[in-house]
């Protein structure tokens, strides 16, 4: 009888977390006896990852690995798994910790919030207006992020003026809209940064549409393999991202030692996530993966190839 | 005219006596039948260029349905037909008016939110040489289409909402005049038409005749069919029974081939026991359909509301139904002063209208015939709201069994009846409620001579028994064999109020018009 | 009933004998049908679908639903539709969230959900009774309006901190493995069967679906019916939002998102047409079990949701084709 | 001057009209021409399928699946254009009219050969279109990556100074002009729309007639696909989802009748522009986007009681008549 690991998504069919997937059986065949069930929904709300988690507890999987459309509203239900002996965990998008064993950050929330912001700035000297395009208004990471980018601002980028944050929804149709939108009520605006792989991928399309290539820099947080494009023609001067592989990678380790081995997950913990390193995990029982990784015309090439 | 090919074929109605002319349509062994109702069985039919056939039968007898079929929208279940000799199939509406067929249907069958033009050209319009509609002559075509009717006053570019019920009717005979055709069916074209309209096109079947087009006429009333057809057909239960010249045949015979017994339709001698006034109607007015409106019912009286179509009686009744907002006056009901807002205020009181657009207003289509009668009386069939089937039955026995309905069961949808017998649900229905002022409005439009006598019979019934009838018709034999007084109107005003004691219908067709005396 | 003529006429009787065939090729039929094979099928393919956990966790796959589907369906069978049934719920929860941070507790923000639930049917109601608007049309025009409300509230923000008792309503049990929910569903679904069927409420639905005109010419108060038909929907959204907003135990602006499309589907796979005046409440009883099977079986093999979707799409089509192509058929062979 | 002010598209104009100085007073640049051109090519999908739904509409049906099609047929021909960068891109556009088309007959044969009502099949195909999206393209998205520059540029095309897009919206507007106010189809929409009975004693076939119009808003989505997913340069499984309800939504504004027979290619050209300034103002004009949906549910609802009193019957004349004399 092998272990049933479920990696449920926050929906299907985008490209970060296929490439999670990918991570994900790798570590299972590093595991040997590991079953990985690549699941979510289509559409990328709370009630509908909530059937897919319950007909995932009555299979009796022996993990549940999350990256959750709603940090509150799943919490019952992943509460009754966890009733039922499933372990229960989350990544890349949290769950609040009464539903869960424990989070696993692709990065340090503040270092993400910083990096979004250093990428713009990086490319200001001068300063500047820039605006944030995020997904969708209640996406608990990117919230996150943008308020530690907000903190951030004032101490260490000064001359970086936030002038808006808008939500695309992660609709394509819907970002572009915004996107435009903000070019059009700022026109001074130096850069659009959309920490989420839909919305950034739109805004550089807009940018390149609207002739602004050189006047407005797109960065924020891109898939290389979705983005090399805007790299190339100068929409954006670099984005930044962690490894989606990894991160799949990782979050099946985690789960594993959980449900198999039994490590109990405390504040103070320190567990193994494979060839990725160690993690350890804070007060609140999560932990960040890795640093952010920037790419740029340098070496979008090579990794755009990969994820 | 083309020599038949098949002369074999025509063998039921041989070309009669000394006519010397070839049926410009022939029908035999036509049958139709739709789930549980042989509508048609075997029926011949045969129309003569430049004369008219009028075609007789009880409601139900399968009329309307021969015509549909003769228009391409019902396909007969067996039989041929023959236009010009030759046998033709008719699959759909386009080929029948391409082998010159037109109709004008019992309901009107137009366009309210396009223009009069494109109502009578929808379907055979006028083309521009890339196959788009040419309007500029398709308007002008329309114009002459209207004009050669006498119906100049119509203006091809009006909204056809816009135009009064006559005047529809007028563009549905104009839409049948487009068409180039050779056989013209008219299914009852009189019901909605007033005395001076029904001449009008009386004199525009004579132009068809004179113009040698064949002419299906179909009629319940007797004047207009010996008024204007030259030969009969009689249909009876689906199955042609009888046909002939109509000037070898009398009306009592017609009669008795219709209902396979001879019925004597003469309106029932009744004692009028005429008591106190029950409805006292004073000064109801509305903003735009009728203006101070005062009349007095009394107990055990049939009020007689005459007047030409349009004349404003159906809105005044459903205001006193509480159905219409009034603005002004008052309705006194056994001397309590009511102002019913809904039907149902005024059903609970007592007042009862029994609508004139039997298929818009009267039935309920889709349930079955017990539910439709007991519908307005629902409150006293059911106990704290909840149905009890058992008592909506027996109401609904007692009173369609009353009217001769033909039905196979009480429980078959209304929808299947024929236009006749849905109207005596329709009574039936509003009788059950058992009121004080029954409000009939035209109650025995497009019903059968005999089904007219029993709806005639019962309101004598009723009266005896104390109730009031108001009365509205078109139908002046009706007025004037029925009504203890008749109240005339006008565009909207009530213009006189006679004693129905050596009433002339004359006197009434000149109030009702506006035309003063010598 | 007695069988002498009247003196007046022929007998009718009062119906002819209903052939057993008839209610063999019922719609219900049809549909219990197909929720028996459904229902074989996944006991056949999955080996955790026969379990009492299992089936009680199924039933919350469309319990929320199917409860709005009762009163949207005598909503539909009187000829009109309320698609805003989805948006009812976001302003429902949203505003006992808010009701939460001003410390109301649990029989309070029941009320408030269900009270908000009702004000928003009214409103849809004297829109469409008073001032004589096409129903679809303004109810994605409230549609808009009611989330928008929630979104204007709400923002990027959530609600959460329901009392611990609140979780009873969508996470509760009354014994063993049957739901609160389920109950609750269980206990609607009678009653409106009873006013549906039973009552002369019931059969001036159906009048007004059939004909508007004739019903009111007939006395039956047809806008009133209409606007409490309103609110009833309202109503049970309200209930709905109170159940989902406990089993969530948050709020969000996008709660619910698409629901009303899955409940009109539920109410049409029920037998209710769709052009109002016929229907029946076992029928979307039924379409709702089917609907909660169909979803769960292929969640239980993993399916994609969407996957799922469209066996719903085409279970909808067919169940519909079927006795159309059916009685065709029947017609083209010689009697 | 009556009969003008008694047309609905005139109020509608106005209504733009109004709004479009409201936002200018707000935010000035807005009522310049370059704004407007780009407005309106924003604007120019939602208007195309807008013209599409109308004559559904129109002929009394619904068709809730337009949104799932252009979804579909947009990642058809992103993955064709993906895996075979060398098909020409007139071709795609072909293929993908033809792929709408081909949905559009699918619904039109059950709503014609069936007798299912309109609304019922189409949501049915609303999740069967969608589903089978994800089916054929196992839920991958194709991003601007895999789109050959051609495919992503030919809408963007600049022909006197205005971009082809709007240029293949004017002409669609253009056709569905002639279509409806010129050809005997055309009118047979309206007329089944306004009587089907009459109709059929017209000689119009109303299933065959309803078959065509489904044909239309499908064929008018396939087309929209390629133009969506070009636009957005991404196709996606959840590409314009729940946008059916936008095109409705236009169509309303627009002054069609939900009940059919009742309108214009300029009220539904109008009331998607209504829209689409909308969501293009308000970000302008410093509205916060939480905004939005409330504002639009409404303008929707505001459109539809204005419709309405202009449709309410008058009186009959009778009276006046009589008091004139
Ligand atoms: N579509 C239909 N479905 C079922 N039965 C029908 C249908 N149309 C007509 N019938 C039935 O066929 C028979 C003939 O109806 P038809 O309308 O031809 O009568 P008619 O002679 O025109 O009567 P009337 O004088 O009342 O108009 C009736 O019994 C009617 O109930
Ligand atoms: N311009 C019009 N357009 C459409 N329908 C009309 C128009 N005028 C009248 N009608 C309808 O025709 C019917 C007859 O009109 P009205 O009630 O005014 O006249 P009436 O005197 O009652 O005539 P009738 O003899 O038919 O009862 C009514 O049902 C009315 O609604
Ligand atoms: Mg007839
Ligand atoms: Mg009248």
């Amino acid at each position: 009888e092998s272990i049933k690991i479920a990696l449920v998504v926050k929906s299907l069919g985008n490209g970060f977390f296929d490439a999670a997937h990918t991570g994900a059986q790798e570590a299972a065949k590093e595991l040997g006896d590991v079953e990985i069930i690549y699941t979510g929904p289509t559409k990328a709300t709370a009630e509908a990852q909530i059937e897919v988690i319950n007909s995932l507890i009555a299979q009796k999987v022996n993990a549940i690995a999350i990256s959750a459309n709603d940090p509150d509203a799943l919490v019952p239900v992943l509460k009754k798994a966890m009733e039922r002996g499933i372990t229960v965990i989350s990544w890349d998008s949290g769950v609040a910790k009464e539903g869960r064993q424990l989070h696993l950050n692709p990065s340090a929330t503040d270092l993400i919030g910083k990096t979004i912001i250093k990428l713009a700035a990086d490319y200001l000297p001068e300063g500047g207006d820039v605006a944030i395009l995020s997904a969708s208004s209640t996406a608990t990471n990117q919230n996150a992020w943008i308020e530690a980018a907000k903190k951030a601002l004032p101490t260490d980028f000064p001359k970086i003026n936030l002038v808006a944050t808008v939500y695309g929804d992660d609709d394509s149709a819907k970002s572009t809209d915004e996107a435009k939108g903000l070019l059009k009520s700022y026109p001074g605006l130096k850069a659009i940064i959309a920490p989420t792989t839909v919305g950034v991928v739109a805004a550089a399309q807009v940018v390149t549409d609207e002739n602004l290539i050189g006047k407005v820099n797109v960065t924020g947080l891109a898939l290389p393999s979705e983005f090399k494009k805007f790299i190339d023609n100068g929409a954006s001067q670099a984005v930044a991202l962690w490894n989606p592989i990894d991160l799949g990678y990782s979050a099946t380790y985690l789960a594993y030692d959980l449900a198999v081995k039994k490590d109990e997950a405390k504040p103070g913990a320190e567990l193994s996530i494979g060839r990725v390193g160690k993690i350890t995990l804070d007060d609140d029982n999560s932990a960040p993966m890795a640093d952010p990784f920037t790419f740029d015309k340098s070496n979008i090439e090579k990794f755009s190839k990969i994820y | 005219m083309l020599a038949d090919p098949h002369p074999a074929r025509i063998v039921r109605d041989p070309p009669r006596e000394g006519e010397g002319k070839t049926p410009l349509l022939t029908l035999s062994g036509i049958s139709k039948s739709f789930p549980g109702v042989r509508a048609l069985h075997d029926v011949a039919l045969s129309l003569y260029p430049g004369q008219v056939t009028a075609l007789i039968g009880e409601n139900g007898a399968g009329k309307s349905t021969l015509v549909k079929i003769l228009t391409g929208i019902y396909q007969p279940d067996a039989g041929e037909i023959n236009v010009a000799g030759a046998a033709v199939n008719l699959p759909t509406a386009h080929a029948a008016f391409e082998r010159g067929i037109t109709a004008i249907h019992q309901e009107t069958v137009l366009f309210d939110e396009l223009s009069v033009a494109e109502n009578i050209f929808l379907g055979h319009a006028p083309k521009t040489r890339f196959g788009t509609i040419d309007w500029g002559t398709m308007r002008s075509q329309a114009r002459e289409v209207l004009d050669a009717m006498g119906a100049a006053h119509i203006d091809p570019d009006t909204r056809l909402k816009d135009l009064g019920i006559a005047n529809k009717h007028l563009v549905a005979v104009g839409r049948a005049m487009s068409i180039d055709a050779r056989i013209v069916i008219m299914d009852e074209p009189t019901a909605a038409l007033s005395a001076k309209e029904i001449e009008e096109l009386f004199l525009l079947i004579e132009f068809l005749k004179g113009d040698g087009k064949a002419v299906l006429f179909i009629s319940h009333k007797f004047d207009e069919i010996y008024r204007i057809a030259d030969r009969y057909t009689v249909f009876r239960d689906g199955e042609m029974v009888g046909e002939g010249l109509l000037k070898d045949t009398s009306q009592g015979d017609i009669v008795k081939l219709m209902v396979g017994r001879s019925v004597d339709h003469i309106f029932p001698q009744r004692e009028a026991h005429i008591g106190a006034p029950v409805l006292k109607i004073s000064g109801l007015s509305h903003p735009t359909e009728f203006d101070d409106i005062g009349f007095e019912l009394r107990k055990g009286e049939i009020l007689g509301f005459y007047g030409l179509v349009g004349a404003g009686r159906s809105e005044v009744m459903q205001a006193i139904a509480g159905i219409t907002r009034t603005s002004r006056g008052s309705i006194t009901l056994e001397g309590e002063a009511i102002a019913p807002r809904s039907a149902a205020d005024s059903i609970e009181k007592g007042i009862v209208y029994v609508p004139e657009e039997r298929g818009k207003q009267g039935v309920v289509i889709g349930m079955p015939i017990f539910q439709n009668v007991s519908l307005p009386s629902l409150k006293r069939t059911s106990k704290s709201g909840l149905l009890r089937l058992a008592e909506e039955f027996a109401l609904a026995r007692k009173y369609t069994e009353r009217l001769d309905l033909r039905a196979a069961s009480l429980s078959q949808d209304v929808g299947t009846l024929s236009g006749g017998n849905q109207q005596k649900v329709v009574i039936a229905k509003w009788l059950a409620t058992a009121p004080k002022v029954i409000i009939l409005d035209e109650p025995t439009k497009g019903i059968d001579i005999g089904s007219k006598a029993a709806v005639h019979g019962f309101m004598a019934e009723l009266v005896a028994q104390g109730l009031s009838v108001i009365m509205v018709s078109s139908e002046l034999p009706e007025i004037l064999g029925m009504s203890d007084r008749v109240v005339v109107m006008r565009e909207g005003r009530i213009v006189a109020v006679h004693e129905n004691k050596g009433l002339d219908a004359e006197t009434l067709v000149r109030t009702a018009a506006g035309i003063v005396a010598q | 009933m007695s069988a002498t003529e009247t003196p007046h006429g022929r007998h009718i009787p009062d119906r002819l004998d209903r052939p057993l065939r008839s209610a063999v090729f019922s719609w219900e039929a049809l549909l219990i049908a197909v929720a028996i094979s459904i229902f074989a099928v996944n006991s056949f393919a999955s080996p955790y679908f026969l379990d009492a956990w299992s089936l009680s966790d199924l039933t919350f796959n469309f319990t929320e639903k199917a409860l709005i589907a009762l009163a949207m369906a005598l909503l539909i069978i009187s000829g009109e539709i309320d698609l805003s049934v989805a948006a009812i719920i976001a302003l429902a929860s949203t505003m006992m969230g808010m009701a939460v941070q001003f410390g109301v507790g649990t029989s309070g923000l029941v009320a408030i959900g269900i009270g908000v639930g009702l004000a928003c049917g009214a409103f849809n109601g004297l829109l469409v009774t008073r001032l004589g608007l096409p129903s679809i049309v303004v109810t994605i025009g409230t549609m808009s309006l009611f989330r928008g409300v929630a979104f204007i509230i709400l923002g990027d923000q959530a609600y959460k901190g329901y009392p611990e008792s609140f979780a009873f309503f969508g996470q509760g049990y009354v014994w063993w493995v049957v739901s609160f929910e389920l109950v609750l569903f269980l206990g609607a679904a009678v009653i409106y069967y009873v006013i549906l069927h039973r009552t002369s409420f019931g059969r001036r639905v159906f009048a007004i679906g059939n004909n508007p005109v004739a019903a009111q010419f007939s006395g039956v108060r047809v806008e009133r019916i209409k606007f409490i038909l309103f609110c009833l929907t309202g109503l049970m959204s309200g209930i709905a939002a109170v159940l989902i907003t406990s089993r969530l135990g948050s709020t969000r602006p996008s709660i619910a998102q698409g629901y009303e499309l899955e409940v009109i589907t539920m109410v049409v796979l029920g037998g209710v047409s769709i052009l109002g005046g016929a229907g029946s409440i076992p029928g979307v009883v039924l379409a709702a079990l089917i609907m909660g099977l169909v979803t769960f079986g292929l969640g239980l093999l993993n399916v994609p949701g969407i996957v799922m979707s469209i066996f719903i799409g085409l279970l909808l089509i067919l169940v519909i084709a079927l006795p159309i192509v059916w009685r065709r058929l029947m017609k083209e062979r010689p009697a | 001057m009556n009969a003008l002010l008694k047309n609905r598209e005139i109020w509608l104009l106005a209504a733009i009209l109004l709004l479009i100085g409201l936002i200018s007073t707000r935010y000035g640049a807005f009522a310049s021409p370059r704004n407007l051109a780009n407005v309106f090519n924003d604007t120019s999908i939602l208007m195309i399928l807008a013209l599409g739904q109308m004559v559904v509409i129109l002929t009394r049906s619904i068709d809730l699946s337009m949104a799932s099609n252009l979804a579909f047929t947009g990642m058809v021909v992103a993955m064709i254009n993906a895996a075979y960068p060398a098909v020409p891109v007139p071709l795609l556009m072909l293929i993908a009219a033809g792929v709408g088309l081909a949905l559009g007959v699918f619904n039109g044969a059950l709503v014609w050969k069936l007798g299912i009502p309109s609304i019922v099949v189409t949501l049915g195909t609303l999740t069967i279109y969608r589903g089978a999206t994800f089916v054929i393209s196992g839920g991958a998205w194709v991003n601007a990556d895999k789109m050959s520059p051609a495919f992503i540029g030919l809408q963007r095309m600049q022909m006197l100074g205005i971009p082809l897009l709007s240029w293949i919206a004017l002409a669609v507007i253009a056709s569905f002009f002639v279509l409806l106010t010129r050809t005997p189809l055309g009118r047979s929409f309206y007329a089944i729309g306004v009587n089907p009975t009459a109709s059929v004693y017209a000689g119009i076939d109303v299933g065959r007639t309803k078959f065509v119009a489904f044909c239309i808003s499908g064929l008018v989505a396939g087309i929209c696909g390629y133009l969506w997913v070009s636009r957005y340069v991404i196709a996606s499984v959840e590409i314009a989802n729940g946008y059916e309800l936008n095109i409705i939504a236009a169509c309303v504004i627009g002054g069609i009748s939900i009940a059919g027979g009742i309108g214009s290619v300029g009220g539904a050209v109008l009331g998607a522009l209504f829209l689409g300034i909308i969501s293009s103002a308000l970000p302008l004009i410093n509205i916060s986007p939480f905004w939005q949906m409330a504002i639009s549910g409404s303008a929707i609802i505001l459109a539809v009681v204005l419709n309405a009193r202009g449709e309410r019957r008058q009186g009959r004349i009778i009276l006046k008549k009589a008091e004139a004399i």
